[in-house]
């Protein structure tokens, strides 16, 4: 093995190391602990770094390792996995800072840390996955993580969401693996290949492989939460603020979008996808999941759960980018893929702050909050900008190019309206909680608080992740043409896809 | 000769077979244990019959050991009766 | 000679273990029958063996025919009385 | 053709059966005991009815050996089996 | 290397000798002995790797007249699997029994039990194996007993009767086969069998018995009473390698010796059987109320996993996918093996320690006993079958069987029983992550913590991640 | 000698024989179960001896009848009278329940068909001309064997491995029995009458084991026979009271119990050494190895029996005690 092989092993092992090590640490061992979270995260950030350049110059960065005759674990980098990879690592940097903020004097932060880096670990080798048995095997390591995450707090209701959590993921992770078994068994091992590998395979598997597409999709589908498989998503709402974060952002919904992405193009082809007739009914469910889910976001009081319905309904635009026919609706999705993860977080983060800071979880109880907490406010207004499309924040851009492609692909006469209906919902469930934070009047005394103001208006590590994100989120949408933006990024990635 | 031990040999069958009944019969252990002991006697004789019969001088030794052992036999039915008075 | 002999005592064997095994058959109570047992078929294996040594060519053949016979004189023996006081021990009981 | 070898042969099965019929419908547990030793009988009696080879022929010593360890295992399990019941009767008189 | 078999089975009996004569240092001489029979597995596993598979005729008389010892890549990898749990209980259990009175009862019975495995999986000849089988019996059910209770010595009684039960007829099948081929070799049979009565109701007879022992549905009624009050280092033996044991006997008689004989329609009874084990073995698993009972009866559903292969593998052609089917039942087998046993020791610990193993009232236990909760859920990953368990690999393959021989019942029974497996196992860790006020506590691995630990993980980790080579090995046969 | 004629002799002792075992089996009474079937192994015995198997009948004699009866009485012993019937066997009334006639008869008829198939497999196989292949290479072999008896040299040499573990199982057996404590306590002191028969039964049987070892080299008899032997001599005076029964103490005891094993492992390990092969002994030693080894394993097998017999370990009751302290103490928690 040359370095060339190595190195996707070292971006997983930059976080599952520490993570191990951190498992054992004692309580008390508060400075060990974040230096090896922080030191294995900026690694990560270094080794990516070297990555994105590689993989821009089409080196080849694959590892493989024999599990069994015809099962090779593979790890190998191409553009829509440094984009996933990249995404992770940046935020996970951002996140690991926000929960030693979160989790300072907190019991079991060994613990949590170590599943905290498992999790990023399993997520990374995931987005790295050259194979899709590769990818089933990570796609279960990250149930398996974040099962104990969600769990954490150790409360009957914490025990109870991950008990929902579980029962959703473990299922749908035995659709995916039985379709990934059987799809093994008719085409082999089932390499990511841009273009896909089926379109090959004689016209009489086509039936079956229309019952896989199904499978894998299922399978996919709750974890990324589409609609009826979401449940579990507002019960996980239990978890600490970061893991939240961390969940709809990056790791669990984002994986299931991924997978969803995979499999379309790179284990069946875009083309081949339609052909089989399969792409029309991804993209109707996924609008039935963006509509629904923005319509519930509507009627919840409690914020962390107007984020995870919204989480529900932000997230299938990956998978509507996904069923949209030809480059640009493709580099819709992708991008989006990115640009939900950076938005979602700073909300996440943002609401954290709000609970930790002032005991705020009521969407009721945040009157004039902005003027209390003005950084923090201001985060989450340009995510929540974004997040209903309005330029130039990051979320426009995803907009504009799915519409795009709708249009390019024939699709406009459905795509346009749930685009439209969305971005109306998003803003009439987001636009509220900004005039209350902005322009209401504040109560006579917050719920409950914990930190008073001094230097700043909480704690600086609390601060400064969401200011850091959603600045991220920003510079996305205004320096989208800019090179290994995100944007430019999927460009490349949809023009590898469709060969162009 | 051998007709004789032949006769012989079936002769005790029918001894046995008349033993067995009291043992299926009872009523009480004590009969039972009783044929029990008729059979290993019987069962002797007809050891020693066979060995001639069959020419296998070794079942006469088997016939000792039957004989020896039907006395520990009957010593552990009995004791076991016994040590139950106290 | 010899042949006749071993015949006539391996017959009346025979006819003292069925008449022992008619005896513990018919006989109406587990004292009368051990009479039976110890008295007709002891006699019975005697003869027998008897008879069966006549019929041998080894003496150690016959010593141990001899043994197996006084064995089961005295086992039969103090079975038959154990079993007697322990059946009586019960009645005594009852 | 009614052999002797045929006839121990058939009996052995029957002996078989009625030593698993006894081992699974007796309630207690000696007498189970007693069924499965009557099993093993039944099937030691297979296996010298199969070393038997006819009048005056020497049988194969094989399946003699064979039931010789045969016999000395069953009776090791039969002990222990017993040591077992023995001590569980005692703790029932006990309660 | 064909030393190393001998000493497979002469060591730990030596030490069984050892043990019983010097009492008071029976530990050492019990650890000692334990170790010098692991490093003579590795060795016959290396030995066999390298120079294929291995015979040695007992007393240099020929095969047939006398015994011979085989050993091939499943015998190998099963032994080693033995030595590694067995040494690896051993360790727990010189922690476990405080009286030097246990101590001397336990240690002759344990080494005796681990000869009877080495002999077992070793044996080349029919009649010894019941004798192997007699051994494993009763030396597992004098272990068995050692838990002192009433329930203990109960549910002992009822599987010895079992056990025998299952030896008779196994011996019934022994006597109809030399009386119908008039030789007791495994590896000379198969070239004289044939489709017919005899090897017919000989195969019956012998895989009845066997599967008394192995506890396939319905079947398995002794063992959940009997592993769950048994001591924790002997219910983790009996679990993990002793039903095991008997399971190997089915496969070698199934897929070696009377290949030509076995019919699908019997390979689909054993998988019909095998899939009402998962199912009702986990079912029953999710509704016991003891952490012992539930590893009791998880172990007959786990069980019933690996028959669900046989239909498989005798509807596969041979070749390379029926090779990698088989591959896959093995590693299920091993995987299960050494998570079974992290399990029960884990759960010996928490035993100990909470005084109980009463799953409601396990709340906090992931902060009491961190070490061991993290035991138990890698032992959960294995006995699910997620990755990177070797349970995943032997999942795979069966789906992969079940899918490449459209038998879709075994796949839909294999899937259900995944599901159900981790109902049961994350019931567990719920309680175990429950809420309960307990003080931060540096995580200590306790010396007796350890073994379940490293079993565990390498049921979890280790034989997922490096599990290649089993394959290969299996292609070594006799 | 015309077979035919022991046709009605075989069919009667077949009959008997079948007639025992269900009767010992259809009874629910245990006491005479366990009379029904010691006169069972009584006529096995003689089966053995005219299938030609005296070495299998002196075992039979040795074990069926004598001490198997023993053990399985001592075992009834444990049950008050009357009481067998109520807790022991709560469901003793199964006839009376239809489900469980339902299961009776289902039983019994698998039963059947297991006795039918067993016997067409059977005749499938005796049908065939008998396989003597095995058998020549036994005689071939004897001579090289060190014994004349061709059993003794199965056992002893050829199948010597089987032997070996055999005795593993006795020593697992007498120590799973140990495992389970205290022994009973001991018999009443016997009367005159019984001490009589005491006084030669125990010598005459010592000699007899004596001899059935001595004899096993060339004649039917052997260690499992004469140890059996020696036990029964042991039980006979532990019928007659005494508790020690001329059992050694604590580590000669153990040896005893080891004996078989050890020396058995030792010969074998000792020729491993000497660079031949496990068990194989050197043609010229093998009489003198195997008498030694059978020696050994007499011993075994007469303490192991004996133990069995008893119920448990036969000394040091205080140990025992403080041992089962500990134990419920360790339950407790």
């Amino acid at each position: 093995m040359n370095w060339d092989a190595w190195l996707p092993v070292l971006v997983v092992a930059s976080s599952l190391l520490p993570g191990l090590v951190i498992f054992f640490l004692r309580e008390g061992s508060h400075r060990l602990r974040t230096a090896l979270n922080l030191v294995g995260a900026i690694l990560k950030l270094v080794l990516v770094g070297i990555l994105i350049w590689g993989v821009f110059h089409e080196h080849v960065y694959e590892s493989r390792w024999t599990l069994a005759p015809g099962l090779d674990l593979v790890l190998h980098a191409d553009t829509l996995s440094v984009l996933f990879v990249t995404l992770s690592t940046v935020l996970w940097l951002v996140t690991t800072v926000y929960a030693i903020g979160y989790l300072e004097n907190a019991p079991h932060r060994s613990r949590f840390f170590g599943f905290f880096s498992l999790c990023v670990s399993a997520t990374v080798g995931l987005a790295l996955a050259g194979n899709l048995f590769t990818f089933v095997i990570f796609y279960e390591l990250l149930t398996l993580s974040t099962y104990p995450l969600i769990a954490h707090r150790g409360t009957p209701e914490a025990v109870r969401g991950a008990r929902i959590y579980l029962a959703y993921t473990l299922g749908g992770g035995m659709l995916l693996l039985i379709g990934t078994v059987w799809l093994h068994v008719l085409a082999g091992p089932t390499a990511f290949v841009e273009g896909g590998i089926l379109g090959r395979l004689p016209a009489e598997y086509h039936p079956q492989l229309k019952v896989i597409f199904l499978l894998l999709i299922i399978g996919l589908g709750v974890k990324a939460a589409l609609v009826p498989l979401h449940g579990w998503l507002p019960q996980a709402m239990v978890a600490p603020a970061p893991v939240s974060a961390l969940l709809h952002a990056v790791a669990v919904v984002k994986a299931g979008a991924f997978g969803i992405v995979r499999v379309v193009y790179d284990v069946y082809g875009v083309n081949f996808t339609d052909q089989l007739g399969l792409l029309t009914g991804l993209g109707i469910a996924a609008a039935i999941t963006i509509v629904y889910g923005s319509i519930k976001a509507l009627f919840q009081d409690n914020l962390k759960k107007r984020l995870a319905y919204s989480t529900v309904s932000q997230v299938s635009y990956i998978a509507l980018g996904t069923a949209i026919l030809g480059p640009i609706g493709t580099i819709g999705g992708i991008v989006h893929l990115v640009h939900q993860g950076i938005m979602k977080i700073t909300l996440f983060f943002t609401a954290g702050n709000y609970a930790e800071t002032l005991g705020i979880h009521k969407v009721s109880e945040m009157n004039g909050v902005g003027r209390r907490m003005p950084a923090t406010t201001l985060a989450f207004s340009v995510a929540a900008l974004g997040m209903i499309g309005v330029p130039p924040v990051a979320g426009f851009v995803s907009k504009w190019y799915l519409g795009l492609g709708a249009l390019e692909a024939g699709m406009a006469a459905w795509v346009m309206p749930v685009l439209i209906i969305s971005s109306v919902l998003n803003a009439a469930y987001f636009l509220p909680v900004l005039y209350r934070a902005w322009f209401r009047e504040p109560g006579p005394a917050w719920p409950a608080e914990h930190i008073p103001a001094a230097r700043f208006e909480t704690s600086a590590a609390l601060l400064w992740p969401p200011v850091v994100t959603a600045t991220l989120a920003l510079a996305a949408g205004l320096f989208a043409a800019a090179p290994y933006s995100p944007l430019e990024w999927a460009t490349l990635i949809a023009h590898r896809e469709y060969g162009l | 000769m051998t007709e004789l031990l032949l006769l012989s040999a079936t002769g005790l069958m029918l001894s046995l077979f008349l033993g067995l009944l009291r043992v299926l019969l009872g009523p009480s252990a004590g009969d039972r244990m009783l044929a029990t002991q008729l059979i290993g006697t019987v069962g002797v004789g007809m050891l020693l019959v066979l060995s001639v019969l069959l020419d296998e001088p070794a079942l006469i030794d088997v016939a000792l050991l039957l004989a020896l052992l039907a006395a520990v036999a009957a010593a552990a039915f009995t004791g076991q009766q016994e040590a139950r008075h106290d | 000679m010899i042949n006749l002999a071993s015949s006539i005592l391996i017959l009346a064997g025979l006819f003292f273990y069925l008449a022992g095994s008619i005896g513990l058959l018919r006989l109406p109570d587990l004292y009368t029958r051990l009479h039976a047992l110890t008295k007709a078929d002891n006699l019975g294996l005697g003869l027998l063996a008897a008879g069966l040594a006549l019929h041998s060519q080894h003496l150690l053949t016959s010593l141990k025919l001899l043994l197996i016979w006084l064995a089961v004189l005295a086992a039969s023996a103090t079975s038959a009385h154990l079993i007697a006081r322990q059946a009586r021990r019960q009645e005594t009981r009852r | 053709m009614l052999t002797a070898q045929v006839l121990y042969g058939l009996t052995a099965c029957v002996i078989v059966a009625l030593g698993l019929r006894g081992a699974l419908l007796h309630a207690s547990l000696l007498q189970r005991v007693v069924a499965i030793n009557v099993m093993g009988a039944g099937v030691f009696m297979l296996l010298i009815a199969v070393a038997y080879r006819g009048p005056g022929l020497p049988p194969d010593p094989l399946p003699h050996a064979l039931v010789l360890t045969g016999i000395v295992v069953a009776v090791s399990a039969t002990a222990l089996a017993l040591a077992l019941a023995r001590r569980l009767h005692a703790e029932q008189d006990n309660d | 290397m064909t030393d190393a078999m001998i000493g497979l089975v002469a060591l730990p009996l030596t030490g069984a000798v050892a043990t019983l004569l010097l009492p008071r240092s029976a530990t050492v001489v019990a650890i000692g002995a334990g170790l010098a029979t692991t490093i003579a597995a590795a060795l016959l596993l290396f030995g066999v790797a390298n120079q294929g598979a291995l015979h040695y005729e007992m007393g240099g008389w020929s095969t047939g007249l006398g015994i011979t010892l085989r050993a091939d890549g499943l015998s190998a990898l099963l032994l080693m699997m033995t030595s590694l749990v067995a040494l690896a209980a051993s360790v727990y259990a010189s922690a476990y029994f405080s009286a030097a009175s246990e101590r001397a009862r336990f240690w002759p019975l344990w080494l005796l039990l681990w000869t009877s495995l080495n002999a077992l999986f070793l044996s080349g000849d029919l009649f010894n194996l019941y004798v192997t089988l007699e051994l494993l019996g009763l030396s597992a059910v004098a272990l068995a007993t050692l838990g002192g209770k009433r329930a203990a010595a109960e549910a002992a009684l009822r599987y010895l009767l079992v056990g025998l039960l299952g030896s008779m007829l196994f011996l019934a099948g022994v006597s109809l086969i030399y009386a119908g081929y008039g030789t007791l070799d495994l590896a000379t049979l198969p070239r004289v069998v044939e489709p017919g009565p005899i090897a017919w109701t000989a195969l019956a007879m012998m895989t009845t018995g066997l599967l008394l022992k192995t506890a396939l549905f319905p079947l398995h009624f002794w063992l959940p009473p009997a592993h769950a009050s048994a001591p924790a280092p002997v219910s983790a033996v009996l679990s993990a390698l002793v039903v095991k044991a008997a399971f190997y006997l089915v496969l070698r008689l199934w897929l070696d010796v009377f290949a030509n004989v076995v019919t699908p329609v019997a390979a689909n009874l054993l998988g019909l059987l095998g899939a009402c084990a998962v199912l009702w073995g986990s079912w029953r698993a999710l509704q016991a109320e003891r952490l012992k009972l539930l590893a009791a009866w998880s172990t007959v559903a786990q069980l019933g996993y690996l028959f669900l292969f046989f239909p498989l593998l005798l509807a596969l052609p041979p070749g390379p996918t029926r090779d990698l089917a088989a591959g896959g039942l093995v590693m299920l087998a091993l995987t299960h093996g050494f998570a079974k046993a992290g399990l029960f020791l884990a759960i010996g610990v928490i035993q100990q320690r909470c005084g109980h193993d009463t799953i409601r009232d396990l709340d906090g236990t992931a902060q009491h006993l961190p070490a061991t909760t993290f035991a138990i859920a890698l032992a959960g990953v294995a006995l699910i079958g997620l990755p990177p368990s070797g349970a995943f690999l032997g999942k795979w393959q069966l789906l992969a069987g079940a899918v490449e021989t459209g038998q879709w019942l075994w796949l839909v029974v294999t899937a259900t029983g995944s599901l159900l497996a981790a109902a049961y196992i994350f019931r567990v860790l719920g309680h175990a992550f429950g809420h309960q006020p307990y003080p931060n506590q540096p995580v200590t691995v306790a010396r007796e913590e350890w073994p379940a630990l490293l079993l565990t993980a390498m049921a979890a980790l280790v034989l997922g991640l490096g599990g290649a080579p089993v394959w290969k090995l299996l292609e070594i046969g006799t | 000698m015309n077979t035919t004629n022991l046709l009605v002799f075989d069919g009667l002792l077949l009959f008997s024989i079948v007639g025992l075992a269900w009767a010992s089996l259809a009874t629910t009474d245990e006491r005479r179960s366990v009379i029904l079937f010691m006169a069972f192994g009584l006529v096995l015995a003689v089966a053995w001896g005219r299938l030609l198997a005296p070495d299998v009948a002196l075992a039979e004699a040795a074990i069926g009848a004598g001490l198997s009866g023993a053990l399985l009485l001592a075992a009834v012993r444990k049950q008050s009278p009357g009481s067998s019937h109520t807790h022991a066997n709560p469901d003793r009334n199964y006839s009376e329940s239809g489900a469980k006639v339902v299961l009776q008869w289902l039983v019994t008829l698998l039963c059947a068909a297991l006795a039918g198939t067993l016997a067409w497999a059977l005749l499938h196989a005796l049908s065939s001309a008998p396989h003597d292949t095995l058998p020549r290479a036994i005689s071939d072999n004897l001579v090289a064997s060190g014994v004349s008896n061709p059993v003794t040299a199965v056992l002893l040499n050829f199948r010597a491995y089987d032997t070996l573990l055999e005795l593993a199982v006795l020593l697992t057996a007498v120590l799973g029995i140990f495992s389970l404590g205290q022994t009973t306590p001991g018999y009443q002191p016997a009367g005159p009458v019984f001490d009589g028969l005491v006084r030669w039964l125990v010598p005459v049987l010592i000699l007899t084991a004596g001899y059935l070892l001595w004899v096993g080299a060339h004649a039917p008899g052997g260690a499992f026979q004469a140890g059996a032997t020696l036990a029964a001599a042991g039980v006979v005076l532990r019928l007659t009271g005494r508790s020690r029964i001329g059992l050694p103490d604590g580590f000669v005891l153990r040896i005893i119990m080891a004996a078989g094993v050890g020396v058995f492992l030792l010969v074998g390990l000792t020729l491993l050494l000497l660079g031949r092969p496990f068990l194989g002994y050197p043609p010229a030693w093998a009489g003198a190895l195997i008498l030694l080894i059978e020696t050994a394993a007499m011993l075994s097998i007469a303490a192991t029996l004996l133990l069995a017999f008893v119920g448990g370990q036969p000394q040091s009751t205080a140990v025992n005690a403080a041992a089962n302290r500990q134990r419920e103490e360790n339950s407790r928690c």
